[in-house]
């Protein structure tokens, strides 16, 4: 680079774009707990091939892995309110469609796309989860509701772990795409400040540096919580 | 809605696009095979038993999962040849897939030495055992018994990350690589942006169909090379 | 006590039970015999509602079930008269000991969560692991697993114990442990359906020996006259292929 | 890019020894100003007047390299690319990143797109005052700079400006559904789309409309070290706009021969 | 044929073999007991290497090798003059039964690919699996994965053949078609050490029983001896666990 680094620039940008931290959590968190459930519950309709959702999640999570997210947002972003403003007007609704904070889109866009992962994640951690745990609480009485919240579920958490987290780390990653929503998360953040000096190198290294620092917390976070997990699944003393 | 959604520009759209998925494929093919290479030497270090290269590989993985492809990609773009300038090499004039190539081969190598880590670890350590008992070198032992069925645990995985990589083209686009994303993107210039939302459609049509696709032939392969394996067997 | 009348099923193709009869009386200790794939497990099963019946019905005291249409009420019903103690333990892995025996009392059977501590703790003793409260499944033995299936089925106080071949995923020397603790409950009058390889302990134990294959039962009788003088080919030549017929060492 | 087209006057060139090869980068996807059209040819005002330049300059021969406008900036700046035309106006931050040369490219007319109703904002006070929104501008875009110059200046009257993506705002859509109440958009493209009779939007010609407020010189962005470079430019705009090459080209790619009220511009 | 002198071996702090001393001869059937944990299969896993033992001597008719420091090329020749049979068989899952016995004839031994084949269909033969070649082993039920597992080891002709128990992950009544075949090659004349559990076996078959228990051989004699009139208070113990003691029905 001829000119070199700018460093207190780069300094600067990147306590700029840490003001970009907070929208970029919050929709990563908001996601995370809208997905979480609902993934799980399809992930039982797959498991349970339950004839009509069963189907219908086969073909969204194929669709949702398919296509790259950025044109997911795109669609979302241009197609929801097009839709919404036809129905509004169909039936007088009176309310402006267009006043929503695009930050809502972010959490549909987001959220459709962590649930299509968490299904396949759930699928295969449900799986390993033996049939004999479900039978045994059937057989102290307890019901399947039951069953689910005190045994499987958390077990099921357990060997999910790894790829929720991995899911997570993704996510946070794609967040960055929310610039294109004009939402002020971090990537957008750092290049409004670029764009005042030009200093767009100093200003991607600074991008780099927050999501290694917040993507490697969140991985830390999660090693050791399944760690405290995991305590129940300690070797047997040699 | 219909006074700016014309069904026609979907259709429309997809042959303009088509050809341009040769320029995916290109990238896409050149970082799985670089990208495997270095994944499986990664994946060397992390098994080994060097502390330092253990901890090298990971921390690179680590890195690589952290950061997200455009950042990556810019850094690549102007630091590379930022830093082979200082050895006399000018890099300036190397096309852009170059580039891109590069990137996607440092993303796709970390997962892939997680992906061949997986798998290797999957081989029941009995069937080394065999091998040796039988007369096998550590050499035959693993070149006929552990990698032929570690190659089928890694397949779907390798599906799976083969199919992220294909969406990667709204990147290379950034640097002027026009792949599919690239096209569509110049479609939409083309008609001053309007329409963009039915010429996306199009373009994920066709990434859908294309995942199908690859989808198939990786639940293919699998059937192939899995011969011998438990869940062929419908008890 | 319990009886059960007639039950069917198959699974898609393949017929597993056709038309099994079984009669328990309290205190009975039962012996299902018989080779792989037989049933034997699929009986057990269909009694607890773990599977669906095609076709049968079960006596129990004075509830009467079709076993194909029971409604889920009755399942839960005849679910609290029972319990059962699964091959491969089947304890809920992220659970101590205690809690293992504890769920059912608290959460199934809604019993206040001192007093359930106290029936457990009773159970667990019963089966000499008093100190292992709080220790979780994966760090006991196979033995010490099977004890603790046992006492989960014991403290439930049900009216009828189903056993699924409880020692046949132990190392042969834990099988040992775990017939102890079960002639011990068996001598208490607890009412048991076990299915089982451990001849000894049909002999020992039983009050009656079940022979089935094919989905039927062939055999059966008090267990002297069934080991002596079997009268069917069929229960002979099973035997003849289980029992080491030169073992005879005394020590 | 891969897609590079050279200058298709070697001939000429060629009569001198020493002829330098540079790398012109250019926005492809912004149409009418720079594109590249459906054969993988550049074209668009921007280019068409760099390459009368390139005809002009026997010791250089341009090399057309399309990319994005994010590209564009850094790797000009960077000197991956020698210079670049990206319909840039001038903003002082640019000015101590690139060289700018003596002689500005061509004109961009700068306007708001309003609907009817809002025919009577002609002004960025006008629309400030009203409250209104505005479509989100890419924050690399100068348009960006040009209105957060007048909320600087206006500190009490400020226009809500929000930085986001082109790709994903589609101005005239907007103003058109509501979502937004006006958006920064030039002449050019808006005549392409709107005004056209062929044009995508030209059903709603009735509906929205285009309220110039300025009228700004845009240019070519040279690297730092390429002085050299932007004088030999300099020399051969001045000859081609004597030759009313930059007005025929302004009339073919934007409808308008925008030299004509030269005049009155500011910058 | 085979003398194993002063074998130690630890893992980390567990001190597993404190010194093993064996002789194996010609023929031989050697039959090693032990409660879990006495260091059986790491004994095993030491003569063939799969193990390395910290200290301790092998001599291999005229080969002489320290066990601690074999060099490639004396591992290689042992291994030539070994086989083993694990407990759970182990068979390569990626080639046809076939290929799992030709594997290292052809690859290890270096035998032309016609002459393995004809080796393997024979003693494929030999453990009546004719009609299984081209099978793989997912798809055979234990009792036939561990004849392969024999048959494997048999084929490579080796000096000696080592079984760790080859029936213990075996269905109760698949262990006895194992059992059998092991009976036909041992009384074929080759020589074998087997770790088991199975007593019956033990008396019936083998020339001399070892008993090990805390990494040490506590006891050794001929079966008859050994099971009648055990001198060690500590096999005592043991034998009372595993027999059954009160099962003496005869059919
Ligand atoms: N869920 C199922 N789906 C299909 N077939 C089944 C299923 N469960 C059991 N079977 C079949 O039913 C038959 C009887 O099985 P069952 O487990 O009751 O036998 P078993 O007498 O308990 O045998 P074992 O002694 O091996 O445990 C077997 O052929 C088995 O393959
Ligand atoms: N790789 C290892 N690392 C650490 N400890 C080991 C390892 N292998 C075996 N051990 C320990 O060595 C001891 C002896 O093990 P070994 O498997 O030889 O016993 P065994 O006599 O074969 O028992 P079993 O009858 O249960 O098979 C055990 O306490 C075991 O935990
Ligand atoms: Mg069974
Ligand atoms: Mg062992």
């Amino acid at each position: 680079m001829p000119n070199g680094l700018d460093i207190p620039f780069l300094i600067d940008t990147f306590f700029v774009a840490l003001t970009g931290v907070p929208i970029a959590m919050l929709i990563t968190i908001v996601s995370l707990l809208i997905a979480l459930p609902l993934g799980f519950l399809l992930a039982l309709t797959r498991i349970n091939r339950m004839p009509i959702l069963n189907q219908f999640s086969r073909v969204y999570v194929s669709f949702v892995r398919g296509t790259p997210v950025i044109v997911q947002i795109f669609i979302i972003y241009n197609s929801v309110p097009l839709l919404l403003g036809t129905i509004f007007e169909k039936y007088n609704i009176n309310m402006n469609v267009y006043e929503v904070n695009p930050i809502w889109y972010a959490f549909i866009v987001f959220s459709l796309n962590t649930i299509a992962t968490l299904i396949e994640v759930f699928r295969s951690a449900i799986n390993t989860v033996s049939k004999g745990q479900l039978e045994a609480a059937h057989s102290v009485g307890l019901t399947t509701a039951q069953a689910f919240i005190r045994i499987i579920i958390p077990q099921t958490l357990v060997v999910a772990l790894p790829n929720i987290c991995n899911a997570t780390v993704n996510l946070i990653k794609a967040t960055s795409l929310g610039y294109a929503m004009s939402l002020p998360e971090i990537t957008l953040k750092a290049q409004v400040a670029a764009n005042a000096s030009y200093n767009y190198i100093e200003a991607y290294i600074a991008i780099f540096i927050i999501y290694l620092l917040i993507c490697s917390l969140v991985e830390y976070a999660f090693k050791r919580y399944e760690k405290r997990l995991r305590k129940y699944q300690i070797a047997p003393a040699a | 809605m219909e006074k700016y959604f014309d069904a026609t520009y979907i259709w429309e759209s997809i042959p303009a696009l088509l050809p341009f998925l040769k320029v995916t494929f290109m990238v896409a093919g050149l970082s799985v095979l670089f990208g495997s290479l270095l994944g499986l030497l990664l994946a060397i270090m992390k098994l080994g038993k060097n502390k330092l290269s253990q901890q090298i590989a990971h921390g690179y993985t680590t890195v690589m999962r952290c950061t997200p492809s455009i950042v990556l990609l810019f850094l690549i773009y102007y630091g590379v040849p930022a830093i082979f300038i200082n050895f006399g090499i000018n890099l300036n004039d190397m096309s852009s897939a170059f580039f891109v190539v590069i990137t996607f081969s440092l993303q796709f190598g970390a997962l892939m030495s997680e992906v061949i880590r997986s798998a290797y670890e999957s081989i029941d350590k009995g069937q080394y055992e065999a091998a040796v008992s039988v007369g096998l070198s550590n050499t035959q032992a693993y070149g006929r018994i552990i990698f032929p069925q570690a190659f089928v645990v890694a397949l779907p995985n390798f599906g799976n990350a083969l199919l992220e990589l294909m969406k990667e083209g709204a990147l290379a686009y950034t640097i002027g690589l026009i792949d599919v994303m690239g096209k569509a993107n110049l479609i939409i210039a083309g008609n001053y942006n309007s329409h963009a939302l039915e010429i996306y459609i199009g373009l994920s049509l066709i990434y859908w169909v294309l995942s199908i696709m690859i989808e198939q032939f990786f639940l293919k392969l699998e059937k192939i090379f899995s011969k011998g394996r438990k869940d062929l067997k419908t008890a | 006590m319990l009886e059960i009348q007639n039950i069917h099923k198959s699974f898609g193709e393949t017929t597993v039970l056709s038309g099994v009869d079984l009669q328990i009386g309290k205190g009975d200790v039962v012996v299902v015999l018989g080779p792989s794939g037989s049933g034997k497990t699929t009986l057990l099963r269909c009694i607890n509602f773990l599977e669906k019946a095609d076709k049968g019905e079960a006596i129990f005291g004075d509830i009467q079930v079709d076993l194909h249409q029971a409604s889920k009420k009755q399942i839960q019903a005849i679910r609290k008269r029972t319990a059962f103690v699964f091959q491969n333990y089947n304890l809920f892995n992220n659970k101590t000991v205690l809690e293992n025996v504890t769920e059912g009392l608290i959460i199934g059977r809604k019993i206040p969560k001192e007093k359930a501590i106290e029936i457990a703790k009773n159970a667990l003793n019963k089966v000499e692991l008093e100190d292992k409260y709080t220790a979780y499944p994966a760090e006991l033995s196979g033995g010490q697993q099977q004890r603790v299936g046992i006492a989960r089925a014991v403290a439930l106080s049900p009216d009828i114990i189903l056993f699924d071949e409880p020692t046949s995923a132990l190392d042969p020397e834990l099988v040992g442990e775990v017939l102890e603790v079960m002639k011990t409950i068996a001598k208490e009058g607890t009412t048991m359906l076990v299915v089982t390889h451990e001849m000894s302990f049909a002999k020992d134990v039983a009050n009656k020996v079940v022979f089935m294959d094919g989905g039927v039962v062939v055999e059966e009788g008090p267990p002297k006259e069934f080991f002596e003088n079997p009268k069917e080919e069929r229960t002979r030549k099973f035997l003849r292929r289980v029992l080491p017929d030169d073992f005879i060492y005394h020590i | 890019g891969s897609d590079t087209t050279s200058s298709t006057q070697e001939a000429e060139a060629s009569s001198d020894g020493e002829v330098r090869t540079v790398k012109i980068a250019y926005d492809q996807a912004s149409k009418p100003i720079s594109w590249l059209d459906d054969d993988g040819n550049p074209t668009g005002y921007d280019v068409e007047v760099m390459k009368l330049v390139d005809e002009l300059l026997p010791e250089y021969e341009f090399e057309f390299v399309g990319t994005t406008s994010d590209d564009l900036l850094i790797g000009v700046q960077q000197g991956k690319y020698h210079a670049g035309v990206k319909n840039a106006f001038w903003t002082e931050e640019r000015s101590e990143n690139f060289i700018y040369p003596e002689e500005f490219l061509g004109l961009s007319s700068i306007g708001l797109v309003l609907t009817n109703e809002n025919a009577h904002i002609e002004t960025l006070e006008d629309f400030a005052s009203a409250g209104y929104t505005l479509a989100p501008i890419a924050a690399n875009n100068a348009q960006y700079t040009i209105i957060d110059e007048y909320n600087q200046k206006n500190p009490d009257n400020p226009v809500q400006l929000e930085a986001g993506d082109q790709f994903s705002v589609d101005v005239i859509q907007w103003v058109n559904e509501g979502r937004v109440d006006g958006g920064v958009a030039i002449e050019g493209s808006f005549e392409k789309q709107v005004t056209a009779e062929d044009g995508p939007y030209h059903n709603l010609v009735n509906d929205v409309v285009y309220n110039e407020f300025n009228v700004i010189k845009t240019w070519p962005l040279f690297n730092l070290n390429e002085q050299e470079l932007a004088d030999a430019y300099d020399e051969a705009i001045k000859q081609l706009k004597e030759k009313k090459k930059t007005n025929e080209l302004s009339t073919e790619f934007y409808g308008r021969d925008l030299f004509k009220v030269l005049d009155s511009v500011e910058r």
